[in-house]
């Protein structure tokens, strides 16, 4: 067993063993969590120095070579994506962990955070190893109970949110399951890898290949099927909408890019690369204008996920188009970053959102004494999801715009244009409102907010959750340094045909 | 086999159907369930085609059915959840759409 | 069985569409929810037809008891209002019947062609050429715990996520002792016990050989301690004090994973158990396969944390 | 260990030795329980499987046992054709009912006192009643029960308390 | 064809008439008590004569048993199922249907 | 004496979906509920034939869990479910049977 492989088991199973404990022992939770986290952390990067050193690999779970076993991928892609899950998981820990919530004022029961918490973690890690489109339909299974879980615990308000997000996801994972029987029943194989050599374009690839998407697309609340994500992901509480925002819904477009790049490869014809463009259109105006008119914090972070992801989608009609490779490490870095500094995002709106008392975005003035660092940290997240050099976001959204250039797809800039200009106007109005030195109309508060708008100064408790914060978002600056030495890394995709 | 394959396609559609137009939340849900029991059965109608019997697909939905049970009891702790919010009175309702307002 | 067998399968999908429809449509709830459990009973002969007897098992296990258990449990919570009289459904469908009806026929035509065109090549062939090296001679029982033990391990999984995601919604709902007493209860339960744990054990013990296995022994046992808990059985869950029932309940989850990393540490893949102790490995991953999953089942039936825990183990964690 | 835990092997200890009060004694149990699991596995034996499962069903049971008697072998067997003698009337009596085009159906209630005197012995009768012709117990009281009688009322009255005695000479008081 | 099969095979068939009647009853009777009655009774009949032609025509002692247990088992269940269902009823007040 | 037996599971699936008017019409929930463990019991018949004429009796077993498991849904029924119901009874108005006076009076 190398290293690499020593890794990858510890990734995928230790938050299991620790999800166990932390429900076994609720008292030892947060010390076994936050040492996990760290050990995930790191066994995550020893993964990607494996694939940056020796190149990607294949590991046969049980020994079972492809059709008749379960096969793991550790490739670039995957390892990022780990890289990502651990560095929002350790945030998000270290945020929830320094919250110290009281269980006499908490909305939801403490006990129960972390077992759900880890589970989420695992089932995320053992989704981006896995190369069997069955298995992958259990762990997004598992990803959505375990979300479900985490959305519903902060009290009753968030349980409706909770079962609307069960329900589209549960559809759109019976759509999946019915796409990979098709498959199944056209090659009688399920590894990704396998499959890009063997399934044909014909009409049953083409009918699985749309059934498998749709599952995908209403996993990834891709534009129009994103009515569920507003609400699920602003009301959890902040670790877990950074999560939900920043990996989970980027898991279901992972898989959407390993499909359609490997198995659909076939299948992707211009037309067919356009349609999928256009839902990404969509959400980049659509999820952006409706950030722009949300009057919370936290759901217009939230809107600001759907049209982000639209930017992800352009991978396919510029991958249609010719520039594959191009297209690929610019859609992955914006995954990255956007995951990165959208977890940024919902950690600070956490800390801003409790010291203002109000989560309403005109309310979000005044005074900002021991607050500070949240709002910096918002602010460089921004600066990433807008697209400004150097963050990760530029690099990413640059890479996609030269794709688009090199095939000749002006349309596809023009929308990265405007993209960008519609994010950086809704996230402008939150830090114009932060600058104010009051909130604009001091009766729409209640008097009881009103008298607590000095603020509380800093407690520890506040500079932790600020310095997780602060961490992802110069992880999402740090990406746009590291993605140009990092591409070839990143476009290294076993079962990807560029 | 023709008639076992037209019987998953119009589950399917009653599961489809059943999903998005019934207002009841645990109607609902059984709707998923059956949408959930076209693809099974689906699978089966695979192994059964194949010669020989294909072991597969038949442990796919094992895996499947218990993933749907557990499922539907988290789904069922939710409803009943939502159930008794927005109805504290002796009966509670669960045709009661949950509300709109924010957190 | 010839012609008689496709009247036989006409009836049986004619049945099933028409309690879907049910189970989907009926006015009223509880229609609903009998409609749906007995549509679960005749699925388990759809499968029985399919030559499915494992899924069979399971799901008149499963389908037919534990899902409705829960479902009827669920309706207590959530007693329907007035249900709408047959004639206003009626006419509220039919405006969906316009717009359904087209589109509803097209969808299931292009489905059943795509499925109809399907070559299905199979496994079946590849799955008996590694069974020598399964350590089972029931190629289920080899696909479920060795070549893809990772798909149970992670089901199992969900199973344990669902405890903790119900209980954690908060304490159970209602008392665990049924609402109207009746002394032929216990005499059931007493009665039913033992069978129960006899079935369970012989289900698992035909699984290395024999359709049965790990999940309908367990789906069973769960089912059963449902029954037991209905029946006014002590709840086994008690107060403040199911620390070691957390550890119980997670166990068939834990050495699951432990298994796969020591196969992992053996020298080979996650989850590769080296060929000596194949059968050994699987015997015990089929007991706490089937014990978890059968604890889990209850667990989850509960609705709720069992009880609310004592103040010591409310703390902060 | 847990106290619940130990408290529940205590008490499956302390059953062991009191076996006397359950309804049947602990041997003929396992000895019942052994022929189930035969039957079970339909005599291909499986008894490293069989036997734990046989002491745990015979030691788990979280029912307190019902009856403080014991059955009487011989009557039991002796009673097995009269029930299926019963039964079958019962059977061809519902059937006439039902395919007679004007249904003669004549219900009434009718409280039965009590003539057992034990709580096991009335519990299996009430569900007995459930399966002999004509009669089905609605309602289990402390000194009656009510009987939902659909025809031919003072024939059920007088079968019913035949089959009363025949359960009285089945059980022997321990 | 061995006698075994012979009388096992009459047997079935005998036993189906018992449901087809049962679910006569269950259509045609008056309410909820009568109807307990053509189900409890009918039925299990139907599927005692079932379980012992099948078991005679099995000719293995053990399938017998095995039937017969099946065919208890839900004799238990229908008593008890019945009595309850029934005693609920009355219990929630409804009246036995009278001519 | 097999080739009959197709027959008869045809004969008795056929009983099964007229029986499932009982659950149509109702008019009490407890005259669903019956009506389900009818089906049981034909279910269990329906097993053991296809059992006896394909000679997998590997389905015997399904229906013993059938049997076993028969009760419990009648069990949940009564001690929860009922509880609730209690204007069940009130989609009567949708379709009594004749001389069906059941529960008013």
């Amino acid at each position: 067993m190398t290293a690499g492989d020593a890794a990858v088991i510890v990734l995928v199973s230790l938050p299991h063993a620790a999800a166990i404990a932390g429900f076994v022992w609720p008292s030892r939770a947060v010390t076994v969590s936050l040492i996990s986290a760290a050990t995930l952390m790191a066994a995550a990067l020893v993964a990607m120095h494996a694939v940056a050193g020796y190149g990607a690999w294949r590991h046969d779970v049980g020994g079972w070579e492809a059709p008749l076993g379960i096969g793991w991928t550790i490739d670039g892609v995957a390892c990022a994506l780990l890289l990502l899950t651990a560095a929002v998981g350790l945030a998000g820990s270290i945020h929830h962990a320094a919250a110290r919530v009281r269980p006499s004022t908490a909305a939801h029961d403490p006990r129960y955070f972390w077992p759900l918490w880890l589970f989420l973690w695992g089932g995320l890690n053992a989704l981006f190893v896995s190369a069997d489109l069955f298995n992958i339909f259990v762990t997004l299974e598992f990803v959505t109970v375990a979300s479900v879980g985490l959305i519903a615990l902060s009290g009753r308000l968030a349980q409706a949110a909770a079962w609307r997000y069960l329900l589209a996801t549960l559809f759109g994972s019976s759509v999946y399951l019915l796409g990979v029987a098709l498959i199944y029943g056209r090659v009688a194989a399920l590894d990704l890898p396998f499959l890009a050599q063997a399934l044909p374009a014909d009409l049953v690839g083409m009918t699985a290949a749309s059934l498998v998407t749709i599952g995908l697309l209403l996993k990834g609340a891709v534009f129009p099927l994103h009515f569920w994500l507003p609400s699920a992901h602003a009301r959890a509480l902040p670790p877990v909408s950074a999560i939900l925002s920043g990996v989970v819904v980027a898991a279901a477009f992972y898989l959407l890019a390993r499909a359609w790049l490997g198995p659909f490869r076939e299948l992707l014809t211009p037309a067919a690369g356009t349609a999928l463009g256009l839902l990404g259109a969509g959400a980049v105006l659509w999820g952006g204008l409706l950030a722009l008119l949300q009057r919370h914090l936290k759901r217009m972070i939230a809107y600001s996920t759907v049209s982000q992801l639209g930017f992800c989608m352009l991978l396919f009609p510029l991958a249609a188009a010719g520039a594959t490779q191009l297209a690929w490490t610019g859609a992955m870095v914006v995954l990255l970053a956007h995951g990165l500094s959208k977890a940024a995002c919902f950690l600070a709106a956490g800390v801003i959102v409790r010291h203002h008392r109000s989560g309403r975005v005109d309310a979000l003035g005044g005074c900002q004494q021991g607050i500070g660092l949240a709002w910096f940290a918002f602010a460089l997240a921004a600066a990433s999801l807008v697209g400004l050099p150097p963050t990760g976001g530029f690099v990413g959204k640059w890479w996609l715009a030269q794709a688009a250039i090199n095939s000749g797809a002006y349309p596809w800039l023009a929308l990265l244009v405007a993209g960008t200009l519609l994010t950086a106007a809704y996230l402008w109005r939150v830090l114009e409102a932060a600058i104010r030195t009051g909130p604009p109309d001091e009766a729409r508060r209640p008097a009881a907010i009103a008298a607590h708008r000095e603020g509380a100064p800093a407690t520890p408790s506040d500079r932790g959750m600020m310095i997780a914060a602060l961490g992802l978002a110069l992880g999402a600056v740090a990406v746009g340094a590291a993605a140009p030495p990092l591409a070839p890394v990143l476009s290294s995709a076993i079962g990807v045909t560029w | 086999m023709l008639i076992y394959l037209a019987l998953a396609s119009v589950l399917f559609v009653i599961g489809l159907h059943g999903l998005f137009t019934a207002r009841n939340l645990l109607r609902r849900l059984l709707s998923l369930n059956v949408l959930t029991t076209a693809v099974f059965l689906l699978l089966v109608v695979i192994a059964r085609k194949a010669t020989p019997l294909d072991p597969v697909p038949h442990a796919m939905v094992l895996t499947g059915i218990v993933i749907a049970v557990s499922t539907t009891a988290v789904a069922l702790a939710l409803v009943e959840r939502i159930a008794l919010r927005h109805s504290p009175e002796p009966e509670p309702s669960a045709s009661t759409r949950p509300g709109e307002e924010d957190a | 069985m010839g012609l008689v067998g496709q009247v036989f399968d006409a009836l049986l999908a004619i049945a099933l569409v028409w309690l879907a429809w049910q189970a989907t449509r009926a006015a009223d709830l509880f229609r609903a929810v009998v409609s749906f459990i007995v549509f679960g009973l005749l699925m388990a002969v759809a499968w029985v037809r399919l030559e499915a007897p494992d899924i069979a098992l399971a799901e008149a296990a499963i389908g037919a008891g534990a899902t409705g258990a829960l479902l009827l449990s669920a309706l207590d919570r959530l007693a329907p209002r007035r249900g709408r009289s047959w004639a206003r459904v009626w006419r509220a469908d039919a405006r969906t019947w316009v717009l359904w009806v087209p589109a509803v026929m097209a969808l299931a035509g292009a489905l059943t062609a795509a499925a109809w065109q399907l070559p299905a090549p199979g496994l079946g062939a590849v799955a008996t050429g590694a069974l020598e090296q399964s350590g089972v001679d029931h190629a289920v029982t080899a696909v479920l715990l060795n070549f893809r033990a990772l798909d149970t391990l992670l089901e199992i999984g969900v199973l344990v996520l669902a405890a903790v995601a119900v209980w954690s919604m908060g304490p159970a709902p209602a008392a665990s002792a049924p609402v109207m007493p009746s002394p032929t209860l216990p005499m059931l339960g007493r009665t039913l016990f033992p069978v129960f744990v006899l079935v369970a054990a012989y289900l698992l013990w035909r699984g290395s050989h024999a359709p049965g296995g790990a999940f309908p022994a367990g789906a069973v046992l769960g089912a059963g301690g449902i029954l037991m808990l209905l029946a006014g059985a002590q709840p086994w869950i008690r107060s403040a004090e199911h620390g070691p029932w957390r550890a119980i309940l997670s166990a068939g989850f834990a050495v699951m994973l432990f298994a796969a990393i020591v196969g992992a540490l053996a020298g080979g893949a996650f989850f590769e158990y080296p060929a000596a102790i194949a059968s050994h490995a699987i015997l015990v991953l089929e007991v706490t396969a089937g014990m978890s999953i059968a604890l889990l089942l209850f667990a989850v039936y509960l609705r709720g944390e069992p009880h609310p825990a004592a103040d010591t183990d409310r703390q902060r964690c | 260990m847990n106290r619940v835990l130990i408290t529940g092997w205590f008490e499956s200890g302390r059953r062991l030795l009191d076996a006397q009060h359950a309804g049947l004694g602990l041997p003929l149990r396992l000895v019942a329980y052994c022929a189930l699991w035969w039957i079970l596995s339909g005599g291909e034996g499986g008894w490293l499987w069989g036997l734990p499962a046989v002491a745990a069903a015979a030691l788990f049971n979280p029912f307190p046992p019902g009856a403080r008697w014991r059955l009487r072998w011989s009557e039991l067997l002796l009673f097995i054709p009269v029930f299926c003698g019963l039964s079958m009337r019962s059977a061809l009596d519902v059937a006439a009912r039902a395919v007679h085009p004007r249904c003669p159906l004549d219900p009434v209630l009718v409280d039965y006192p009590w003539q057992l005197p034990d709580d096991g012995g009335r519990v299996f009768l009430a569900n007995l009643l459930n399966l002999m012709p004509g009669t089905l117990c609605v309602r289990i009281g402390a000194r009656s029960m009510t009987v939902h009688i659909i025809g031919d009322t003072a024939d059920r009255l007088e079968s019913i308390a035949r089959l009363e005695s025949r359960i009285g000479r089945l059980q022997v008081a321990a | 064809m061995s006698w075994t099969e012979l009388v096992g095979g009459l047997l079935v068939i005998a036993g189906m008439p018992f449901f087809i009647l049962g679910t006569l009853g269950l259509l045609r009777f008056p309410d909820v008590y009568t109807r307990l009655h053509a189900l409890s009774k009918a039925d299990n009949v139907g599927l005692g004569l079932v379980c012992v032609g099948l078991g005679i025509q099995s000719g293995s002692p053990a399938m017998m048993l095995k039937l017969l247990l099946i065919w208890v088992l839900m004799l238990v269940a229908s008593a008890t199922g019945a009595g309850l269902i029934a005693r609920t009823a009355l219990a929630r007040g409804i009246r036995p249907w009278s001519p | 004496m097999n080739q009959v037996y197709p027959f008869l599971a045809a004969g008795l699936l056929l009983n099964i979906v007229v029986g499932l008017v009982r659950i149509l019409r109702g008019p009490t929930a407890a005259d669903r509920m019956l009506a389900a463990e009818m089906f049981a019991t034909s279910a269990i018949v329906i097993v053991l034939l296809l059992a006896f004429v394909t000679g997998s009796f590997a389905l015997v077993d399904v229906a013993l869990i059938f049997s076993l498991l028969a009760a419990l849904a009648c069990v949940t029924f009564v001690s929860r479910a009922w509880v609730a119901l209690e204007q069940a009874s009130d989609d009567a108005a949708s379709g009594p049977p004749p001389g069906d006076r059941g529960d008013t009076q």
